[in-house]
């Protein structure tokens, strides 16, 4: 079973699955299930089996002859099968969503060539190999973004991809540098010979090459694709985008950060705190993304782009606790990564499913869904309180081991960050949960109902996920010692549900027979209590004066004013009206030249041709 | 086959056009397909003898470096076949109904146009290449013309731009022969080395400017957008996808064969390199989709001409597999584009929104060629691009690779606007029935692919092509024999 | 005397050139512009003849005065160079002129500022 | 005079300077141009056509004896521009022919109304009355003896299409037969390349002169160059005579 | 002999210069003319009798026609 199959069968596919599914709409989603299905028994079988490299595909490129490197180590099966499996949740989900719109076949088309092309990036074992893959990646999932129906898909989807240009000429610029010195791109050797050149050369290509995985990742400076890809993106898109490609991201920066290892390259250079500058310096990175992203979230009105911001700042936090290269750290940020993963596709599923019934993203025009879509608010419930970080979910167990690491080295700043942006995780998720669910329901959503069974079907998986992780956080550790065998890095030791931090360990059996107690006490309560009475949802009182926008007296609308005026002007300069400024500019430069140049007028052009002669007559005689 | 069949055949036919045309409306059209064809088939079956050796063809018999002589190695083997078979396919495309054109004008004046090209690519003497430029140019004038109307000012200005040209051209061989005493570039290449330097800078530079014109370098080629977006669509075809390649090529053996001093490329990067960034940025703000893939064209070549300029072998063929490629993908990009504008009766980018839903065809195609100018994996603009970034690394230009990198990322932003709004809008507009498009577009998209994933046979031929144009000794000796 | 003798030919044919040159450059009618070319194609065809002349040669042409090959004729090759050049001269302005004509039809002028030619 | 023309008065001045860098032989570094006059025909291709030696070997040439030399024309011009150089001018008379083309598609549909108002006078119409004939005749002999003489197809031409621009001087509504224009130019221009492919066929290679080339100086000489120069002269003559009735018709 | 030839092109470049300076069409026309005459005057005294032949036909008298009528059309064009 080669790893070649894995990645080109997919490819291969989406042909057949395009022309298919312009027939029958459901078909592309189908065999898409089909597919991840298939792929994932196959991924689950090579576990284990590391280090069989198979050099399949013979492709020329260069003129010299090269071939595409794959390679099987723990890091990426764990990424390749954390891809198969959201490809297939949300495949089994789009079946019954996509029944009714009308670029069902594109989809699934671009989204398998979409899984392809990350396995090729995950299981890439050489560098070009992931140029590759990155670049076919980064144009499909582009186009996904751009088939989004709002108005601000193209918009976005166009950042999202020059962004992601500019970092992949950085990294080909890098690649080729390295390639003209050592003529192999295999990872090992360009890590053996990163460390052998002088330290601030190596450091300029490894800031080339890091930057497009930043930009993926979606760190505070060039984090400005985020918010506008997640919530113009398809609805069936979004999860994948927000769980998925932003971890392919950090997965590069993995490679670089153990791979690669920077500490080794920068022992020389300046420190902080027994930490390389350059390291610190990313965590900072991380540490600003999550204040920044918690920040943008409490604003929203639009529940999307909310929930985008909210993993603009999760990935703040794996970032961070990744970029302290301590074992405690390195094991919170993957287990974080592992587990943003899941709540957050379910979050956006949950999101896809409520938009699915009510077309709408305005937090302000739902309310009381919880009563229409009980499942589904059981998902979203069960997502929030696991990005919250409370037990028994998995997302505290993440959170506490990068709480522990960043204790142990004592960064005042990281710290705060940190549990700055787990505050603020609980109000902006809190919003949308009383906002859409809570509250009364709509007169207009009277008659809506809970989604097909297919849809619910991955959010069951997936609460069931939450759950088993936030109990037996073993399973994931098993996994993540291994990765860390292989990078050889110290493990954290760790049984089936205990780990053990610096300071104690934690034993999530207890909390978990703690919190059932508490549940059933609070179940008793709202049985036996006195149920509070209902009023009409738009019968605001206004003595009279005349209601120009009813939607402002809603109570979702500025949930959170008085905290967002605290942060107003630091929310009024953003990034992205920077960037378009400057797209702006160059327009306007190459209007300028256009004008002053091309005149339309044929004399001048005679006129600019002699002049050139005199200017290169005179080029020449200096040369 | 002899290849100067090559040359004699177009010219007989299109001296025959204006006598059948009167038989059918479509006849003008049908010889100029058949013309075209025979042309592949010819270049074709030249191919095994010119991979072995080059060949030279006397004119007249008469002993080589007194007569006229054509002359085919594999690099004009190569631009011969991307020359007919890319004059066929927009033959193919102008089988459409193109309104009131005069049919019989039309064809005579395209067959005459690709038989100077032809000509251009095959002589071997210095002043023939003066008269078939010549050919190619004024049959260009009046394509240029084919629009009536608002046409006119541009040609006007084109044939100014041309006539300077011919007369600097002309200049210029007046002194080549009379310092060196024979006009053909052989017995020139060989005693070129001895000629007093100041001499061979103002030659060169004449040169320069009279083929600059037909390589569309700046500022010779300002000409270049208005003519494009006010003519015909296959007419815009041919001068971006066949008579750039053409005088990209005369610009070659002018200055790698003929005056293969390296003193002299300086000028080509300089220019190539105004030329790419000036492109780009003029291209960059276009809403007139023609007048965008003029600009985008006009870039191509500064880059071509850039990259050959920095005088290695790899360079060399990496600028030659950049042309290669750009040839296919512009026909491609202006022929969908073509069938997507005249469907709409509209120029402007905006005009087109989801056209892509509308014209399947038409729209693949155009997508498939910006998707492989902007260089996406497995189409062989990637290729080349990779090429050319290895290499002008590897010679550590990296003032030149920002340059490319820049250049490339407008590029890409202003052509995904395009696929943007071609795909991810509703149209209103109602669509005209066409002529279906499938040949020529699947052709060329397949082409792309198949050079996107295969593309070392090619790389090995422009290989050996780029190793033999950089050093003429070969070129003197396969001529006028072992000197 | 030596002097005028060496360049007169050469120096008024090139001088005829950039006459033509600036003529091209700066006259704001077409058709000065299209007189200007001539100018210029008459100025390269002076300098092709002249740079093949050879003091005291004969006309190259065998004819019963001069009837053996061993003469001293004037170079022939630059003359037939021109014969070409001339035509395609000629084929060219009478081009030029009828595009002339055809833009004076649509816009009523001749004056290339009133011209409104397209913009970028 | 406008600021743009002073700014190219002097670019143009610049670049005559730097044109004539091409001369300066005075420091004799390597092959330069020779001095006007002083060139020396034996370091040149043409010493070749003047011997008549391009294939085989040297031997005295003498008008009006020496048998079958090398494209026997007495005109050195003429059997470099017929036989030599014959691809420069079968591109030559293509350009004639695309620029007759041209300039009929431009200029658009014919038989408008006429350049001139009315008739020339009396005296003119009986001067064009006899004149046209001679010069036409003039023209044909000029082609004729283009082997022989200075002058050729391309003279002659020329002098046929000023005797019909006579002709069009002196009628108002004189008109020229376009379709036979047509298929003259057609004509011509397809023989020409027969007769080249013809030498393609007999001796391998395109345009030899493949009859044989007679005495040097006679009229039936030179092979087949009196009969191209008899097709370009055609072909030039009706090009030539189109354009004008094109430009008097449009 | 020489001194004529000089003066001939000294004819013809003061003849060039009025070409294009003239703001009078006809006569920069003319002018063209004259200088492609003494053109073909100067290559017969180079002894090129073919080309002075074709420049006197061609260059001097069809180009010279072609532009009057040019002329001819335009000033028409005017009247109307």
């Amino acid at each position: 079973m080669s790893l070649s199959q894995i990645i080109i069968i997919p490819i291969i596919i989406s042909i057949f699955t395009y022309l298919i599914s312009k027939k029958f709409k459901t078909a592309g989603s189908l065999i898409n299930i089909i597919l991840s299905g298939y792929i994932l028994y196959t991924i689950t079988n090579i576990y284990g089996k590391w280090d069989i490299l198979s050099q399949s595909l013979n492709i020329n490129i260069m003129g010299n002859n090269f071939n595409f490197i794959l390679n099987n180590s723990p890091l990426a099966w764990l990424l390749g099968i954390m891809t198969v499996g959201s490809v297939f949740l949300i495949s089994i989900f789009s079946v019954s969503s996509q029944k009714n719109i009308n670029n069902a076949a594109s989809f699934s088309f671009l989204f398998s060539i979409l899984m392809g092309s990350i396995l090729g990036v995950v299981f890439a074992g050489d560098l070009m190999t992931l140029f590759i893959f990155w670049e076919l990646m980064t144009w499909s999932s582009f186009f996904l973004i751009s088939s989004g129906k709002k108005e601000g898909a193209k918009k976005a989807s166009y950042r999202y991809l020059i962004l992601s240009t500019i970092g992949a000429y950085l990294m080909i610029t890098s690649i080729f540098i390295i390639y003209s010195q050592i003529n192999t791109l295999e990872f090992t050797q360009v890590a053996n010979y990163l460390q052998s050149i002088p330290a601030l050369n190596s450091i300029i290509l490894i800031i080339m090459m890091g930057i497009p995985f930043l930009i993926k990742t979606g760190v505070f400076p060039v984090h400005v694709w985020v918010n506008g890809a997640h919530s113009n993106a398809p609805k069936e898109f979004s999860p994948f985008l927000s769980g998925m490609m932003l971890k392919i991201g950090t997965y590069g920066l993995m490679l670089l950060l153990y791979l690669v290892p920077l500490y080794n390259i920068l022992d020389t250079s300046i420190k902080f705190r027994g930490l390389p500058i350059f390291n610190y310096i990313l965590a900072l990175f991380g540490g600003i993304t999550i204040i920044t992203g918690t920040i943008l979230a409490i604003r929203q009105e639009d529940v999307k782009k909310l929930v985008a911001f909210s993993s603009i700042s999760q990935m703040g936090y794996i970032v961070m606790a990744l970029a302290i290269t301590t074992p405690l750290g390195f094991t919170g940020g993957l287990l974080h990564l592992m587990n943003h993963m899941i709540f957050k596709t379910t979050i956006f599923l949950t999101m896809a499913a409520v938009i699915y019934r009510t077309n709408t993203t305005k937090m302000s025009e739902m309310g009381g869904l919880i009563f229409r879509m009980p499942v589904t608010f059981a998902a979203y419930l069960t997502a929030i309180i696991a990005l919250a970080g409370i037990p028994p979910t998995n997302g505290f167990i993440s959170k506490w081991v990068i709480y522990q690491a960043l204790i142990q080295k004592g960064y005042i700043f990281l710290s705060v960050a940190a549990f700055f942006g787990s505050i603020g995780s609980f109000m902006y998720v809190f919003k949308p949960l009383s906002t859409v669910f809570l509250g009364q329901l709509k007169p207009i959503h009277k008659d809506i109902k809970e989604v097909p069974f297919l849809m619910q079907i991955p959010m069951y998986i997936l609460m069931a996920l939450m759950v088993l992780f936030g109990v037996l956080p073993g399973i994931q550790m098993n996994i993540i010692n291994q990765i860390a065998r292989y990078l050889n890095i110290e493990t954290v030791q760790s049984t089936l549900y205990t780990i053990t931090g610096a300071y104690g360990a934690w034993n999530s059996l207890i909390i978990f027979n703690v919190f059932v107690g508490g549940f059933l006490l609070a179940l008793i309560i709202f049985v036996f209590a006195k149920k509070s009475e209902l009023v009409g949802l738009m019968d605001t009182y206004t003595s009279g004066e005349y209601m120009d926008d009813p939607e402002a007296y809603h109570y979702a609308y500025k949930y959170y004013r008085p905290f967002d005026r605290i942060f107003d002007s630091f929310a009024a300069k953003s990034l992205t009206r920077a960037y378009d400024t400057f797209a702006r500019n160059i327009t306007k430069l190459g209007n300028l030249l256009g004008k002053t140049i091309v005149t339309g007028n044929g004399q001048s052009y005679a006129f600019y041709m002699i002049l050139l002669m005199v200017i290169l007559a005179f080029a020449g005689w200096m040369v | 086959m002899n290849p100067s069949l090559l040359i004699a055949l177009p010219l007989l036919i299109s001296f025959t056009i204006p006598l059948f045309a009167k038989l059918h409306k479509k006849f003008p059209n049908i010889l100029v397909l058949i013309s075209t064809l025979i042309n592949v088939l010819i270049t074709i079956s030249l191919f095994n003898t010119v991979m072995s050796e080059p060949l030279v063809v006397k004119l007249g018999n008469w002993n080589i470096p007194y007569g006229i002589n054509l002359y085919v190695d594999k690099l004009a083997l190569i631009s011969l076949i991307i020359i007919s078979v890319l004059t066929f396919l927009i033959a193919i495309f102008n089988l459409r109904n193109i309104g009131e054109l005069n049919q019989s004008k039309f064809n005579t004046m395209f067959l005459l146009a690709f038989a100077g090209i032809n000509g251009i690519i095959l002589t071997g003497d210095i002043f023939n290449l003066f008269v078939f430029i010549e050919i190619a140019a004024i049959a260009t004038y009046v394509l240029a013309t084919m629009k009536r109307k608002d046409s006119y000012q541009a040609a006007f200005k084109y044939i100014v731009m041309g006539s300077i040209a011919s007369v600097f051209l002309l200049m210029a061989i007046a002194f080549t022969y009379s310092s060196i005493g024979s006009l053909n570039m052989a017995v020139i290449a060989k005693s070129a080395g001895q000629l007093n330097p100041s001499l061979l800078r103002v030659i060169t530079l004449l040169l320069l400017v009279g083929i600059g014109i037909e390589a569309e370098l700046f500022p010779m080629n300002l000409w270049v957008p208005e003519v494009y977006s006010k003519s015909y669509v296959g007419v815009t075809a041919l001068f971006s996808g066949v008579l750039s390649v053409a005088g990209i090529y005369a610009m070659l053996r002018i200055y790698f064969t003929i005056f293969g001093n390296s003193g002299l490329y300086i000028y080509l990067t300089i220019i190539g390199a105004i030329t790419l960034i000036l492109g780009e940025l003029i291209a960059y703000q276009q809403n007139n989709i023609k007048k965008m893939l003029a600009y985008s064209s006009i870039a191509q070549m500064g880059l071509v001409i850039t990259v050959i300029s920095l005088n290695s072998v790899e360079t060399m063929q990496a600028g030659l597999f950049q042309l290669l490629n750009h040839s296919i993908l512009k026909v491609l990009l202006f022929i969908s584009a073509g069938f997507m504008t005249y469907a709409v009766g509209s120029n402007k980018i905006k005009d087109l929104a989801g056209l892509g839903k509308k014209m399947p065809i038409a729209g693949l195609g155009f997508s498939i060629g910006s998707l492989g100018i902007m260089g996406i994996p497995f189409l062989n603009g990637f290729v080349s691009k990779m090429m050319i970034l290895q290499n002008t690394l590897g010679l550590e230009k990296y003032f030149i690779t920002g340059l490319i990198l820049l250049a490339t990322l407008i590029e890409i932003a202003y052509y995904i606007k395009v696929v943007q709004t071609l795909y991810f809008k509703e149209n209103i507009l109602k669509v005209k029935q066409l002529f279906p498009c499938l040949i020529p577009v699947s052709i060329l998209s397949l082409t792309a692919f198949y050079l996107g994933v295969f593309p070392q046979s090619v790389i090995n031929i422009l290989n050996q092509v780029s190793s033999q144009l950089l050093d003429n000794s070969n070129y003197i000796i396969s001529i006028l024999g072992g000197i | 005397m030596a002097f005028l003798n060496q360049w007169a030919y050469i120096g008024g044919s090139i001088i005829l050139i950039l006459i033509g040159l600036f003529g091209v450059l700066t006259r704001r009618n077409l058709i000065k512009i299209v007189v200007s070319i001539g100018i210029m194609d008459t100025g390269v065809n002076l300098l092709l003849v002249s740079l093949g002349y050879i003091n005291g040669g004969l006309a190259p042409i065998l004819t019963a005065t001069n009837p053996t090959n061993n003469l001293n004729f004037v170079d022939p090759l630059p003359q037939a160079l021109v014969l070409t050049a001339i035509v395609i001269g000629v084929a060219i302005l009478a081009l030029a002129l009828s595009i002339v004509i055809k833009i004076y039809e649509n816009n009523n002028t001749l004056q290339i500022d009133e011209l409104r030619g397209l913009k970028l | 005079m406008r600021f743009r023309d002073y700014l190219s008065l002097f670019l143009v001045i610049i670049l005559g300077f730097i044109i004539f860098q091409a001369f300066d032989g005075t420091i004799d570094n390597g092959l330069n141009i020779k001095q006007f006059g002083e060139v020396n025909l034996s370091e040149r291709t043409s010493i070749h056509y003047i011997n008549k030696d391009v294939n085989n070997e040297s031997t005295q040439i003498i008008y009006n004896e020496s048998k079958n030399p090398e494209s026997g024309s007495a005109n050195y011009v003429t059997s470099i521009i017929a036989n030599y150089r014959a691809l420069d001018t079968l591109g030559e008379i293509t350009v004639l022919f695309i620029a007759a083309a041209g300039l009929a598609f431009v200029l658009g549909d014919h038989n408008k109304n006429n350049a001139f108002a009315s008739d020339a006078s009396f005296i003119v119409k009986i001067g064009v009355k006899i004149l046209f004939p001679l010069l036409f005749l003039l023209g044909i002999y000029i082609i004729i003896h283009g082997h022989l003489t200075p002058g050729g197809g391309f003279q002659g031409g020329a002098v046929i299409a000023t005797a019909i621009l006579l002709k069009f001087l002196a009628y108002k509504d004189y008109k020229l037969n376009h379709t036979g224009l047509t298929i003259l130019e057609s004509f011509a221009g397809i023989s020409f390349l027969i007769i080249g492919l013809i030498g393609l066929y007999t001796d391998g290679s395109f345009l030899t002169n493949f009859l044989a080339n007679g005495t040097i100086g006679t009229l039936f000489s030179a092979g087949v160059i009196p009969i191209i120069y008899i097709l370009i002269g055609i072909k030039v003559g009706a090009e030539l005579s189109g354009i004008i009735s094109n430009l008097i018709n449009a | 002999m020489m001194i004529l030839s000089y003066l001939l092109i000294l004819l013809m470049i003061i003849g060039a210069l009025a070409a294009v300076l003239f703001e009078n069409l006809l006569n920069s026309i003319i002018s063209l003319g004259l200088i492609s005459l003494i053109a073909a005057a100067l290559m017969f005294i180079l002894k090129a009798p073919d080309v002075a032949m074709t420049e006197a036909i061609i260059g001097a008298g069809l180009t010279t026609s072609i532009f009057i009528f040019t002329l001819i059309k335009i000033n028409r064009g005017d009247s109307q």
